[in-house]
């Protein structure tokens, strides 16, 4: 006996520590379904997620279950954790890093006018967010920085097109000077 | 307090939004300190200045401008603020606007073509600065993992089977601690740098070690510990203790070692 | 804004790598509701979870939510498929765990410098390696960790002396800046 689909795919949401796309859930799912069952069934948990404290979301990566905001704040209370906030100086680095991708760290120096600190470009590192993609072909061959799907799905996004609109002004402006 | 234009507060005091410099308050030294600190740099700092008085970021008169960053730059230095180089940097360039907008401008040639604002360059690096700035913000708003939302993992009720791992070992476990405590060294060093040191201080420090131990060198007055900061404040000290004619420097050539005497 | 008592245990329930206690969700529920009141919230969801494919027990610890035996088999070949791999964040997590204990969430997040993950803090549980050891007595009384027997065998050690010496400069990093 197999459970229904929607329980099926129910079961590995909430299982799966990362989350899964509609190929591996297919895969994973007895007796394998179409891909249009499975976008039925996530729907269908989608809905009945309304009214309770969690939601079903795409993110980059796949699908995910996860706490609605409005829970969070308890929750945190519950770890005695205040969760952590990311300098101006941060968030700025990884904008510039999603929206004009690739860039080199001169790049982002010289749209911010200072210094990027290592500590910054480490954090970013650490937390998966970017990572090196190759050398620009200039002298010195500096590292390229591109974000990775872990940012698309730490920022809820599903891909780097639904970037707040900014991008477009940002992503146009002028080529990297070759410092 | 009123809101300068509509620029972001740059700073909170005391909960409240930060955005007007006010003129004739007092500002207790610790608030203005952190004010100060918020500025991620140079095209910050202007923007900061440009935006407050609704001034037209295409048409900035150079002058007052860069007086008044000039004043800011003081007032960091003061307050003993690490102060990055770019700082100064943007200080010389415009100096060298000014002086540029001075010079008469050239009659546009045969196409039409002007010659270039000495303002052009400055502009666009203000105004795609402003709009990183910009996404920073709405990228910070977007709802965030382990900020905003906590993905849910439910442990089943039966343990999956435990040979599916990679096996771990004690070294991985070391070496995870020392990568820890790696990083730990650079944010404690990070820590220092932000210590206040005090050119006031260090005057006092100088003129005792001199007239306890005679002439010495530049170099072997200055600490490798304290970095870059810390041959900042030294050489500030020394200049002042000069100007207040306590010592003497002397440099047989540009590029030689500097010799620092004290003076009776 | 306060959310149905209700939805406020479920979410704290379903966030928790472990399991809570009557009185601990108590001390998190807001308002403060009766151990009576409580008591009915959790029967609630027990009768609702009933048709889903996880279900809320009580272990010797507290409630905890978790999937049902009938979808064991999904949930490992889940784990079959792409095994789970041990990150750098796990490593340094259970590596804080054994050189500082006792320690608290939190403070593990403060040396590390980015949140710990839930999922992380699980899989150290379900494997048995730390577990819960009472409850700082500091506001909020966040769970103390420690590492367990199971630890110390699966890595081969004899006792926490065997772990290879770490310089004390970590220890003193920690501590509040004195001077």
């Amino acid at each position: 006996m197999t459970a229904p689909l929607l329980r099926q795919v129910q079961a590995l949401l909430l299982a799966s520590p990362e989350p899964l796309s509609l190929g591996r859930l297919r895969e994973l799912c007895e007796p394998t379904p179409t891909a249009g069952t499975l976008r039925e069934a996530i729907a269908a948990l989608q809905r009945e997620a309304e009214p309770l404290p969690f939601e079903l979301v795409e993110v980059a990566a796949g699908f995910r279950y996860q706490l609605r905001a409005a829970y969070t704040a308890q929750v945190h209370r519950l770890w005695q954790v205040r969760p952590p906030r990311h300098s101006r100086a941060l968030l700025e680095t990884l904008a510039l890093i999603a929206y004009r991708q690739p860039v080199t760290r001169g790049e982002i120096e010289s749209v911010r006018g200072v210094a990027v600190s290592t500590s910054i470009m480490r954090t970013l590192l650490d937390e998966g967010w970017i990572r090196a993609a190759g050398q620009r072909e200039v002298p010195g061959r500096p590292t390229l920085y591109v974000t990775t799907p872990a940012f698309l799905s730490d920022f809820n996004l599903r891909s780097l097109d639904q970037l707040p609109v900014i991008a477009m002004e940002l992503a146009a402006a002028e080529a990297p000077p070759e410092s | 307090m009123p809101a300068g234009g509509d620029a972001p507060p740059r700073a909170r005091v005391a909960g409240e939004p930060f955005t007007a410099w006010p003129a004739d308050l007092y500002i207790p030294p610790q608030a203005l300190e952190v004010f100060l600190e918020r500025f991620e740099g140079p095209l910050d700092l202007l923007l900061y200045l440009i935006r407050r008085q609704n001034i037209d970021i295409r048409d900035i008169p150079v002058a007052r401008v860069s007086e008044q960053y000039v004043a800011y730059i003081r007032l960091m230095r003061e307050l003993q603020l690490d102060l990055a180089g770019e700082y100064l940097l943007m200080a010389a360039l415009l100096t060298e606007i000014k002086s540029r907008m001075l010079l008469p401008r050239t009659a546009p040639d045969e196409d039409g073509a002007d010659e270039e604002d000495p303002r052009a360059e400055l502009v666009r690096r203000l105004e795609a600065y402003e709009r990183l700035r910009a996404a920073a913000e709405q990228l910070d708003a977007l709802p965030r993992v382990g900020r905003d939302v906590l993905p849910l993992t439910l442990p089943a009720s039966v343990t999956p089977p435990p040979a599916a791992h990679e096996p771990l070992t004690v070294a991985a476990l070391h070496a995870a601690m020392l990568a820890i405590r790696e990083r730990q060294r650079l944010q404690a060093h990070h820590r220092i740098d932000a210590e206040p040191l005090s050119v006031r201080e260090r005057m006092h420090q100088l003129l005792r070690r001199l007239q306890a131990a005679g002439p010495a060198s530049f170099v072997s007055l200055l600490d490798p510990a304290e970095g870059r900061e810390g041959v900042v404040v030294t050489l500030l000290a020394l200049l002042e203790l000069a100007r207040e004619r306590c010592i003497q420097l002397q440099q047989a050539q540009p590029g030689e070692l500097l010799h620092i005497s004290p003076l009776a």
